[in-house]
């Protein structure tokens, strides 16, 4: 694209390479952050495996101690903050980031060195709360933090909410940065209504984030004060409530579990329709349960409270509205069923991912009905059923749904497809060991055997051992599936078969675009004028109601590229996001270990970084206003958060 | 075997005992295993009183309904898979293009809603039947939870003893339940949670409010629990023990706990142990700074488990270990190798290293199993 | 340059509807006087009054401030939304949160 | 970007609705703290309570922060007209009303401090310094951006035809203020009052 080179002027040039490493590291593309975003996912995904697979050696027999208590509680409590906040919410992020511009019909999000900004902040956020492993040990007080315990110094939580505060400030960015991009970018003829489903869920997520991130971030701002400053807000011996952080940490914890399923939710709401050959079923039923499945997320917090010091009225209220989000999620899973009702279903990879999903997913859900049952609850709580349950969730619902994601968009990416005899593969391991590992967990629970905790009594019987032996073998199936698709991974972007543009007939606007897609995304900014538009640019419907396909296919706009001399404006690269990022090592290490020195470096750091940001030239040289100018004025706040 | 390699002193009995049972069942009779209800007596799908009995008989339609749902749900899946799959002969055309039916939408829209309704009303009213103080007499226990360890403490006889609770058979017992109070110990006090599954669901404890429980045995037996909301480092070796009894043995038991403990005889080992109890010399922690053994005058909470009549438990250690000399000694040495402690950090929680010499360690063992009401 | 600024000078959205500095000042006039009101349930007593009273002057100076200063009464209404959106969710919120933690001081609740 | 700025889907600047976005997001941020520390009103662990306020102090603070967001809007509307000179000077007024505001708070913490209300002392003590200390670092944010202002706009980085980066530090600011009415109402008179009585 010659009109992407252009004239560098002013004082600090910016950096104009599009491939090699400098690119990379000054990227403000969205498809490359969204590609980095993807691999460091990996990374943290093995880690994150390899600390389930010390939790489930330790347990695989009663009474073992491969693992001393101390380092078991720093794996546990490590692995739950990395699934959540290093795995599933950014595997969710590098989707948004690729597709949203792409699915919306935009060349790029609305702030692009923000959203370079965000990567960097997720990704040095990611390696600070590693890095505790080697300075004194990793934060070991379990994932929720729950105080008193966590305001101790020997839990080493100082890392904890110095590093999810870092996290938060990557998310935060994001998510103002998608919505803007959502709500301000769409393509002309996109409505509300004409968004793919993907996109609404996008929409509602980043929303969910919005509001629930500062709550925690209030609440981390109060460990951080009690642990580290010595402020009183949790501590009972001066009147402090602990049950004020469980409150905090829920009203952010119940939205953060629709944070991370929804997305999925919005893959699998693309792929079934694709793999039946269908629209979706009941398209407005869909988005407005995912919307309110956000929103009704945020009014039942304390059912993860019901064992907690809360009384019965409030057991009650919560139990009901815990119900009654059963209704919506219900709706969703009819309407996926029936989507795939009637049509012609090909078990390519992403459809058997996503039938994958609906299966587990529901599975999921109908325990989480059970938990509503506030007595019997009582019963459940904090043992290996809740185990079992948010893993049918996360991992059944959540992972399946964005690992469908990642085989259905790989040829959009790579112009590449996976194997798909590697996929299938991966598929029928993935599920046997999914369901070797977390299926027996439901009944090692009911029998009585608590989470957290580094032994398994011998004294739970035969029974309990026998299933904890079952779950173990499953992460060794896991295990060998994880290396199934990771192989297929690199020998397919190595010599994957070519893909071709539209590899599986797809329905939205990304596929318009040749795979992989080029560096300004469309050539022609598409006008909508249906959902579904790319399938309709390829179906018409002939007089009997019946589809059939347009000679021209989607051809089309490829042609006309050449035709159009519209001067294409794109995003420059900028070292600034990531020089100014990392300023948050100095600030976090100050504030875990209270040197004010390093806190000061940290937010000279920060705020240089910001002026540095502000004043870059436009390297277009037509005004010297960058398009995300607004967002230094914003950055300053979000890190002092 | 293995276990014992890395745990120096094994379980407890009860568990030695059926851990041995274990080899034999193997994996032939996992069919067997999954209908059965174990042999565990930590199980809350086998209750033993009415406060864990109302919450089985609830959960119990509600599972038979998500598993009616489910199958429901898996089999439109395996159905649609198999009927709707492209077939080799397809001509390539595309089905017909439904984009929703309106009237099937409200329908599971509303029968689901419909369902929860009716789940809903004896929810609410369990939630509350279980809360609500007992209608009869009741006994009222005071449980504290310590890191690693509960308390116990019965209002109406000024008895404390820890590990194990002993209560009547067929009488409700309310618990009235807190964590450490920092006035009293080095344990700021952190959550727990007490869980004994076959007589009731579990409740967290918090550190400076008061929380309920209602427990009852509706049979003899000893019933096993645990610490089920983590609180730190040893958070897995931190057991409860519910002992039911006949009303008549619980009235023996109280009669004893109500006795103050024997004082052994002068020239004894037990009577050098005695001292040593009370003064360890070397500047080291003195066994009565911490735990008591109530001999006369009045008895008060300590920091640590309250000794009086140490051996009328069974286990020791959080309840992990069988009460027995040998594990008694093996505490004493080195008590982090047992259940690891955090006295030597800036928590100072939990039993320290006393450097006991081989002698000093005979004559507090001497001791200490003097403290036998029986 | 020149298309530029043309196009910023459009952009800057109906800068006539904009109410014009000695409006401003009468806003703020308006708000010092609630100001002085609301400092004078301090002197003085109000009786049971006072509090509804704070409450209102609050909720009419933040009006004031938002409506006028932040020009949302001139605005598109999705600034409203975001603004009035998040305002609501999180009274909602933590009203009801408080209530749940004052509830469970009375255990029979 | 004024190309984009036509193209945008609801019309309207992508900074503006970034910046509507993220104050929507920050009533949550500033509720948890305002809840925290209605909760922990008589929680004082023996030590000072509500009755340390110095009301009037702190309303004549309060009234300059409030006068502030008129200095504001005077320079928005001054930048909307083109007039940079006065935009400067407005501008400069308002951070001046936004240092008086920060050094009375920092005097007036000083003095609790010295009157034993301190940080550890108690949950109601934390819960105080840490929600006015979180809005005296958005005031502060709120200075560093609106000298930043002034400065871009001597070195001609900022034109007069660019009055939204103003509106949006306005945004801002006003924001700041207005969190400070909840405050001022919520934090020190109601408490205060009912004291009182």
């Amino acid at each position: 694209m010659s009109s992407t080179e252009v004239e560098h002027k002013g004082y600090s040039g910016r950096p104009r390479a599009q491939s090699g490493f400098t690119a990379w590291l000054t990227t403000t593309d969205h498809k490359k952050i969204g590609i980095m975003y993807f691999f460091t996912v990996l990374v943290f995904f093995f880690l994150g495996g390899a600390e389930s697979g010390l939790i489930r050696a330790q347990l695989a027999q009663a009474e073992q101690s491969l693992l001393t208590e101390e380092i078991y509680n720093q794996v546990f409590t490590m692995h739950g903050i990395t699934m959540v906040f290093l795995v599933v919410m950014p595997l969710s992020a590098a989707f948004f980031n690729y597709l949203i511009p792409l699915m919306i019909g935009a060349r790029d999000v609305a702030f692009p060195r923000l959203n370079a900004f965000s990567y960097w902040v997720y990704l040095f956020g990611g390696i600070f709360l590693y890095t505790s492993f080697f300075l004194g040990g990793a934060p070991n007080g379990s994932w929720v933090g729950y105080a008193p315990l966590s305001l101790d110094s020997v839990s080493n939580m100082a890392y904890y909410a110095v590093g999810l505060q870092i996290l938060g400030v990557s998310s935060l960015a994001a998510a103002v940065n998608f919505i803007v991009t959502i709500l301000n970018m769409r393509a002309p003829g996109m409505t509300f209504m004409r968004m793919p489903v993907f996109i609404w869920m996008a929409l509602v997520t980043n929303f969910l984030l919005l509001f629930a991130l500062p709550i925690i971030a209030v609440a981390l701002f109060m460990l951080h004060a009690d642990a580290v400053l010595g402020a009183q807000f949790f501590n009972p011996a001066t009147g402090g409530d602990p049950i004020l952080w469980q409150h905090l940490f829920w009203l952010f914890g119940h939205p953060e579990v629709y944070i991370m399923i929804l997305p999925a939710m919005g893959i699998v709401s693309e792929i079934l329709p694709v793999g039946s050959r269908k629209p979706l079923f009941g398209y407005a039923a869909v988005v407005f349960a995912g919307a309110a499945i956000g929103f009704i997320g945020f009014g039942v917090w304390a059912h993860h409270m019901f064992t907690s010091a809360i009384g019965p009225v409030a057991r009650s209220a919560f139990a009901l509205s815990t119900m009654f989000i059963a209704v919506p999620t219900g709706i969703k899973i009819f309407n996926w069923v029936f989507t795939m009702w009637g049509g012609k279903l090909r078990f390519t990879t992403p459809m058997l991912f996503s039938i994958g999903f609906i299966s587990m997913f529901t599975i999921g859900g109908l325990s989480g009905v059970t938990h509503a049952i506030v007595p019997h609850n009582a019963q459940q709580h904090d043992t290996y059923y809740v185990v079992a349950h948010f893993h049918y969730v996360l991992f059944g619902g959540a992972l399946f749904g964005l690992i469908a994601g990642i085989y259905f968009w790989f040829p959009k990416v790579t112009g590449k497809m996976m194997s798909e005899k590697l996929g299938k593969m991966h598929f029928w391991t993935w599920l046997l060991g999914f369901n070797l590992t977390f299926g027996p967990m439901h009944m090692s629970g009911l029998l009585g055997q608590p989470r957290r905790t580094a032994v398994l009594p011998g004294e739970l019987g035969s029974t309990v051992e026998l299933y904890n032996l079952l779950s173990s073998l499953g992460f060794v199936v896991l295990f060998f599936s994880a290396l199934v698709f990771l192989y297929n991974l690199i020998t397919s972007i190595k010599s994957g078969e070519a893909s071709g543009d539209d590899p599986w007939d797809a329905r939205t606007l990304e596929w318009l675009t040749p795979s992989p897609t080029p560096f300004h995304n469309f050539d022609v900014i598409p006008t909508v004028t249906h959902r579904d538009e790319f399938w309709h640019r390829k179906y018409a419907e002939d007089e009997s109601g019946r589809a059939i396909p347009v000679p021209a296919g989607a051809s089309e706009d490829h042609d006309e590229a050449g035709a159009h001399d519209e001067h294409i404006h794109m995003p420059d690269p900028s070292y600034w996001p990531l020089v100014q990022t990392l300023g948050f090592f100095p600030l976090g290490y100050g504030l875990v270990y209270l040197n004010w020195w390093l806190i000061g470096i940290g937010i000279t750091w920060l705020v240089v970084g910001m002026y540095g940001w502000i004043i870059e030239p436009v390297a277009e040289g037509d005004d010297d206003d960058p398009v995300d100018d607004q967002h230094d004025a914003t950055a300053p706040t979000a890190a002092a958060h | 075997m293995r276990e014992h390699a890395t745990r120096p002193i094994g379980g407890s009995a009860a568990a030695s005992r059926r851990r041995r049972l274990r080899l034999p069942l193997g994996i032939a009779s996992i069919a067997v295993l999954l209908a059965a209800c174990g042999d565990a007596e930590q199980n809350a799908l086998d209750p033993a009183g009415p406060f864990a009995q109302a919450p089985h008989d609830l959960i119990i339609p509600v599972a038979a309904i998500a598993l009616f749902v489910f199958i429901l749900v898996q089999g439109l899946i395996i159905y649609s898979v198999i009927k709707f799959r492209t077939r080799p002969d397809d001509d390539g055309s595309l089905p017909a293009q439904v984009h929703g039916n309106t009237r099937l939408e409200i329908f599971w829209t509303v029968i689901p809603a419909v369902i929860l309704a009716v789940i809903a009303v004896p929810t609410v009213q369990g939630i509350f039947d279980i809360m609500d103080e007992p209608d009869e007499d009741f006994l009222t226990v005071e449980v504290i939870g310590h890191r690693w360890w509960f308390e116990y403490y019965y209002p109406d006889f000024d008895i404390y003893t820890a590990n194990e609770i002993v209560i009547p058979v067929g009488t409700p017992v309310r618990l009235e339940m807190t964590a450490a109070d920092p006035a009293r110990s080095p344990d700021q006090g952190v959550l727990h949670s007490f869980w004994i599954p076959r007589l009731a669901g579990k409740q967290d404890m918090v550190p400076g409010q008061t929380t309920f429980l209602n427990i009852q045995a509706d049979e003899p037996g000893r019933f096993l629990g645990q610490c089920a909301e983590y609180c730190g480092l040893s958070h897995a070796n931190m057991r409860a023990r519910a002992v039911a009894m006949d009303q008549a043995d619980f009235d023996t038991w109280v009669e004893q706990q109500m006795t103050p403990a024997a004082v052994p005889d002068e020239g004894t080992l037990a009577a050098q142990g005695r001292e040593l109890y009370h003064d360890l010399g070397d500047n080291r922690p003195a066994c009565a700074s911490c735990h008591q053994v109530w001999e006369d005058g009045s008895r008060g909470p300590n920091v640590g488990p309250d000794l009086t009549h140490l051996f009328s438990r069974q286990e020791f250690v959080g309840a992990i270990r069988d009460l027995d000399e040998e594990n008694l000694r093996a505490w004493l040495l080195d008590p982090n190798s047992v259940k690891p402690m955090q006295y030597d950090t800036p928590n100072q929680i939990g039993m320290p290293n006393l450097d006991l010499t081989d002698e000093e360690l005979d004559a507090l063992v001497a001791y200490l199993m003097t403290l036998d009401p029986s | 340059m020149s298309t530029t600024e043309a196009a910023e000078a459009t952009d800057q959205h109906d800068a006539h509807d904009h109410p014009t500095p000695r409006q401003y000042v009468n806003i703020a006039v308006v708000l010092a006087v609630l100001t002085a009101l609301e400092v004078s349930t301090y002197f003085f007593d109000f009786g049971v009054i006072a509090i509804p009273l704070l409450v209102v002057l609050m909720i009419v100076k933040f009006i004031y401030v938002a409506g006028w200063f932040m020009h949302l009464k001139f605005d598109s209404p999705i600034f409203s939304r975001m603004m009035y959106g998040g305002l609501t969710l999180a009274l909602v919120l933590y009203a009801l949160t408080i209530t749940v933690i004052l509830l469970d001081q009375a255990p029979t609740l | 970007m004024s190309a984009e700025a036509h193209a945008t889907t609801l019309g309207m600047d992508h900074r503006k609705l970034a910046m509507w976005t993220f104050l929507g997001s920050e009533f949550l941020f500033f509720g948890a703290f305002v809840s925290a520390y209605l909760l922990y009103l008589d929680t004082t662990a023996g030590g000072p309570g509500v009755e340390i306020f110095d009301i009037p102090f702190t309303s004549v603070s309060s009234f300059v922060l409030l006068m502030s967001s008129l200095t504001m809007v005077l320079a928005h509307s001054a930048h909307s007209r083109g007039d940079l000179r006065r935009m400067r000077l407005w501008v400069l007024a308002t951070a001046g009303q936004g240092m008086v505001f920060l050094g009375g708070q920092v005097f007036e913490f000083t003095v609790f401090y010295r009157e034993g209300l301190e940080l550890g002392g108690s949950p109601f003590a934390s819960s105080f310094f840490v929600l006015t200390g979180f809005h005296g670092i958005h005031v502060f944010v709120g200075i560093l951006l609106l000298l930043s202002l002034y400065t871009l706009s001597l070195t001609g980085k900022i034109k007069p035809n660019q009055d939204l980066k103003t509106e949006m530090i306005g945004l801002y600011w006003h924001f700041v203020d207005i969190i400070w009415v909840i405050i001022f109402t919520v934090v020190y008179l109601i408490p205060e009052i009912a004291v009182l009585d």
